[in-house]
């Protein structure tokens, strides 16, 4: 298995696979269909200072091969998080990346600060591209200055290597990829969802009660790729990729467009057991393609930049 | 326990406008409970991507089938629709809590109130409370005559009213006219329905012993992913909740805000 | 069918469905299926100063519920689509909205200048929003000065009204719309293609030649409805929508978006007779929704703004 | 004329490895040529998205059915390969141009060259030709022996010589090594397969009289997107261009850029 075998900062994974944050809680319900310790790690459900109820239902509405999500950062806040679900977490043999959210810069920092004090929390995963909240969030995600200043502040008191989650609603990935690297992160997430909407055919509302949620799933894959593919080749920190992935041939196509590392989001509710399955399949896949370690498989699309750019 | 399986397709047929009877087999069927559901992928693919939550009606378990009753209205049932006998569907469950049979007991009486699509869980319900000896009173509501469904199944359970919306048979009008009309007494209520009528009867049968089944949009099904939460309805903080996927579908009356 | 009759800045619409720029070409293959005339305009496929022969081929590549291209603008040059392909038009009494591109803003210019000469081009089209090739197109969208300058440049040299096509490849799309609509556009036409990439699992190349392409199809429905959304509250200038339009549905739900028209792509490619089936089952989709005529369904969604902001 | 049509699946057969022969009957038959092609949607739904391209193999005008060979590689092909007699595709088409089958003349001999999936619409072609008195020598190459389909069709036509890349069968390498060692002779050559292949053949029977049928990803497959484009072999201004889909897929060699 050391085939699956990836070393990021903060993180030494048995394999590059996790689920993606909001995706799968704590991990408690999927731990009642398999043993969590087949996964690489776990990017919890973001966690803010305070306990938060979330938007109004209904937070999830259906789109060709997707789906639009408003849940609004719905978490017991960060006493419980880390009294309950981490030290529940702690049984496990997996690495937590925690992610971290607020409305202001001053709860990232808090939250940043204790969380990352957890033994079993290896990262942070800053979310600074939820777009299902009024305040902080995207907010932050959208503007190089502010996408660093944040990543400075929660830098300076973080235990472990901070992560930070980009936003696709951007026109220059690039620009916010570089201003957070320069600002000290470790390392990358991305993408988040695209802003998306839909419409009742009877009543023309929108379905969410949000108005507006976030586009996951299938239908935002190749976004993800082109987003990974430009941002990795720009900056020299790892990439944790994620949008759309569904299959072991998905997590080839990521790490191809310059991931280090891959979450699973949407495809677990389709599902339960995607995660398990792609990590079962990617050694034969490697074999198929006839590679020896999936880390062969990084960037290897860039190669080709030199060639069409002429 | 919760399983992921490929369920044979025993049989399906239309039973009224647009509702579907589908019959599915597999080990699955081994734990499941009235009131509880099951999530349905209805196609493979991409498209539609999300399962879709359908309550469990009946169970044989002898057989190892189950029985689900739907209405074929969007793009994920309407593909159900198409399944036929010999073919497999990717099924989900059980999921849920569903109804206490165990609060009612031999001799008492329980008023199953359903409401269309609300109908199908109480079946299995009443099966299992006539079989131990409480006697069940079903008041069943539905748009119209076309859209009744599993009358006689419910009358071999127990007294059977139907209300039609529009006047096309039975008593015209809600469930709620019928109960009224009828003077219906009983020791326990189980309810499953749209929540206007779900609201209605909280707002009648506050304070009694109650039970109602909630609908809500799902992403996972399993608790995971936070889409389905309502608040309680006792909450100082604001920011308790339930999930109507893994903490419901069924709620005990007053509980939950509806 | 006076039910479905919209009336525009320059084009008088027998029904507010059209195909989209690119997914028709200039009609003559879909004349063969289908008498033209049905449709309410035609947008046709984007006319440069002189003939481009566009990417090198692979053009297309799936994705899911999608697809990605880089044509990069392929077309015979503006003599030739005046003299041989608006000419041949002429004999379907279609108003045409005349797709204009180029490189630097004096192409645009010119070939807006001479193509709204036509006499069946009823309105332009200024793509400012392609994706597929290096110089002009796109850059011109992303920056609401830009975009906001080469429209006045356009307006003043066109004999006929001109709507700007917007990309949602963009941070704040309601600030271009804005910018345009204050330089003078009649109108706006969204929404181009987001920006995809797919890597071949064998090679790890880019299935394109281009390498990056404009995703299109259901996929990005709700991006497309999510934008018309916020921008048609924005401007007080009409919008033609469009981005994964494939039944009459899908129109309902763009107009309660807030278009006043729409135009149908990449469906054109899955069912070649799908703007023809539109057109005939949207007044039966009026009657089961109980409005009188189309313009009835405009921005209804719009009403729960205030709402839901409370 | 090229129509759309939900074709009736008269049979399904794996008749090689992952290498299908699919019949559907329709009215659409009536105006088939050899070497031209139909646009399959797979699937109902949005995934897969796009039509699929696949030539003729051959037709019935009797019967009005045809016969398509596909490799069921990926998504939608395989998707294809599961539809069974009495469902029904949906097909746009005949599409592009054909083989010219009167450039041959009664009493020449044609040759066809074919390589792996290219090798189906010669086999229509093949049937018209000796129809018309043209002696037809066959020259098909695959990767392997479990890859060779329609051996026995081929023959019952003309002379057929195999060439497997791998050595399992018939000749050890490609067709061109077959055409050398053989010495095959011929007044007409038409020939369809992976581009190397048709670059190869271009290099050696450049200014014979010979036709190759191209392949390229398809958007609308009727010449609206311009997706499929190749240049010209003689193209001083450097945007002229042909359409595989419309003005192809079959072109005089040394006409396009391959
Ligand atoms: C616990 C539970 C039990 C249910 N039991 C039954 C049953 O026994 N029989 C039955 O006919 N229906 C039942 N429903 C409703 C059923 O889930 C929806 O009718 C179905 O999901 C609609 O799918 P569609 O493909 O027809 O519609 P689409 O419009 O294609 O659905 C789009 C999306 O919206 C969701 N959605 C749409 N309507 C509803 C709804 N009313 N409730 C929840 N999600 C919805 C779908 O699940 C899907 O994610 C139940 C719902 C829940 C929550
Ligand atoms: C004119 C023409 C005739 C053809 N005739 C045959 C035939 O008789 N038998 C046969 O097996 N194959 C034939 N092909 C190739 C066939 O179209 C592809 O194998 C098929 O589209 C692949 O689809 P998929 O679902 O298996 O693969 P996917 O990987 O799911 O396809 C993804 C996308 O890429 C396109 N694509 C992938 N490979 C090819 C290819 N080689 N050529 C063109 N598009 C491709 C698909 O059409 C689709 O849009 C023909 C192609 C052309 C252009
Ligand atoms: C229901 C749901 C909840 C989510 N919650 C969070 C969250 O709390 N924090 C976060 O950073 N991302 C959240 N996301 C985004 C995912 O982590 C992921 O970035 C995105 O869904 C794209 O991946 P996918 O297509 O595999 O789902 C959520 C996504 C979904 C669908
Ligand atoms: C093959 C192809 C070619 C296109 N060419 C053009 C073009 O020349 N000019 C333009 O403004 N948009 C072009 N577009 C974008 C479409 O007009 C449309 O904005 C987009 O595809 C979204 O709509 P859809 O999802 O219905 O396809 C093209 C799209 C496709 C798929
Ligand atoms: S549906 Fe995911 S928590 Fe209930
Ligand atoms: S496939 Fe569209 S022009 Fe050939």
């Amino acid at each position: 298995m050391s085939r699956l075998q990836v070393e990021l900062p903060g993180l030494s994974l048995k394999n590059p696979v996790m689920p993606a944050s909001g995706c799968f809680g704590f991990g408690r319900e999927y731990a009642k269909l398999y043993d969590l310790n087949v996964l690489g790690s776990m990017m919890i459900k973001a966690t803010t200072a305070e306990p938060r109820f979330g938007n109004p239902t209904p937070r999830v509405a259906e789109t060709p091969a997707g789906m639009l999500n408003a849940i609004g950062l719905q978490n017991p806040g960060l006493d419980k998080v880390i009294g309950e679900e981490l030290a529940w977490l702690e049984q496990f043999d997996v690495p937590i990346i925690a992610n971290v959210a607020g409305s202001q810069a001053e709860d990232y920092v808090e939250v940043a600060r204790e969380i990352s004090k957890a033994p079993n929390v290896h990262a942070l995963e800053l979310n600074i591209s939820c777009p299902n909240v009024k305040t902080g969030g995207i907010a932050f995600g959208v503007d190089p200055e502010m996408a660093a200043d944040l990543t400075r502040q929660v830098k300076a008191v973080s235990d472990v290597p901070v992560y930070v989650k980009l936003s696709p609603n951007v026109t220059n990935i690039v620009a916010i990829a570089k201003a957070i690297e320069n600002a000290g992160a470790d390392g990358l997430t991305m993408i988040n969802t695209l802003l998306g909407m839909r419409l009742d055919l009877k009543t023309g509302k929108p379905i969410l009660a949000n108005r507006t949620g976030g586009l996951s799933g299938p239908a935002i894959k190749p976004v993800a790729v082109r987003m990974i593919y430009e941002v990795s080749q720009a900056v020299n920190i790892p990439i944790i990729g994620m949008g759309g992935i569904q299959t072991a041939e998905d997590v080839i196509e990521f790490f191809y467009a310059g991931a280090s590392a891959v979450a699973v989001g949407t495809a677990n509710f389709v599902d339960p057991f995607v995660c398990p399955t792609i990590i079962e399949k990617l050694p034969h896949l490697l074999d198929e393609l006839g590679y020896d370690h999936i880390s062969d498989c990084h960037g290897r699309s860039w190669k080709h930049v030199a060639y069409h750019r002429a | 326990m919760m399983q992921k399986q490929w369920m044979d397709v025993v049989s399906q047929r239309e039973i009224a406008t647009d509702i579907f009877e589908l019959v599915l087999q597999g080990s699955l069927t081994a734990a499941m409970q009235p009131g509880q559901f099951v999530h349905v992928k209805t196609a493979e693919g991409d498209t539609p991507l999300l399962r879709r939550p359908i309550s469990i009606c009946s169970v044989d378990l002898e057989k190892q089938q189950f029985t689900m009753l739907y209405r074929a209205g969007g793009q994920g049932t309407k593909l159900l629709a198409r399944k036929r006998a010999g073919e497999q569907v990717d099924v989900l469950g059980p999921l849920g809590n569903g109804f206490p049979v165990d609060e009612a007991h031999p001799g008492q009486t329980a008023c199953l109130v359903g409401g269309g699509i609300g109908v199908p869980p109480l079946y299995e319900l009443s099966k299992q409370l006539t079989a131990k000896g409480v006697r069940v009173i079903h008041v069943l509501g539905f748009q119209t005559k076309e859209a009744v469904f599993y009358e006689e199944e419910f009358q071999s359970l127990g007294d059977t009213y139907i209300a039609t919306a529009d006047g096309t048979y039975g008593t015209a009008g809600f469930v709620t006219d019928v109960l009224t009309h009828e003077g219906i007494q009983f020791d326990i209520l189980y309810s499953c329905g749209p929540t206007p009528m779900l609201k209605a009867l909280e707002e009648r049968y506050h304070g009694r012993k109650a039970y109602l089944s909630l609908e809500e949009r799902m992403g996972c099904g399993i608790g995971a992913c936070f889409a389905c939460v309502c608040h309680l309805q006792n909450d100082p903080t604001g920011y308790t909740y339930k999930k109507v996927c893994s903490d419901g579908p069924v709620f005990p009356i007053g509980e939950v805000v509806l």
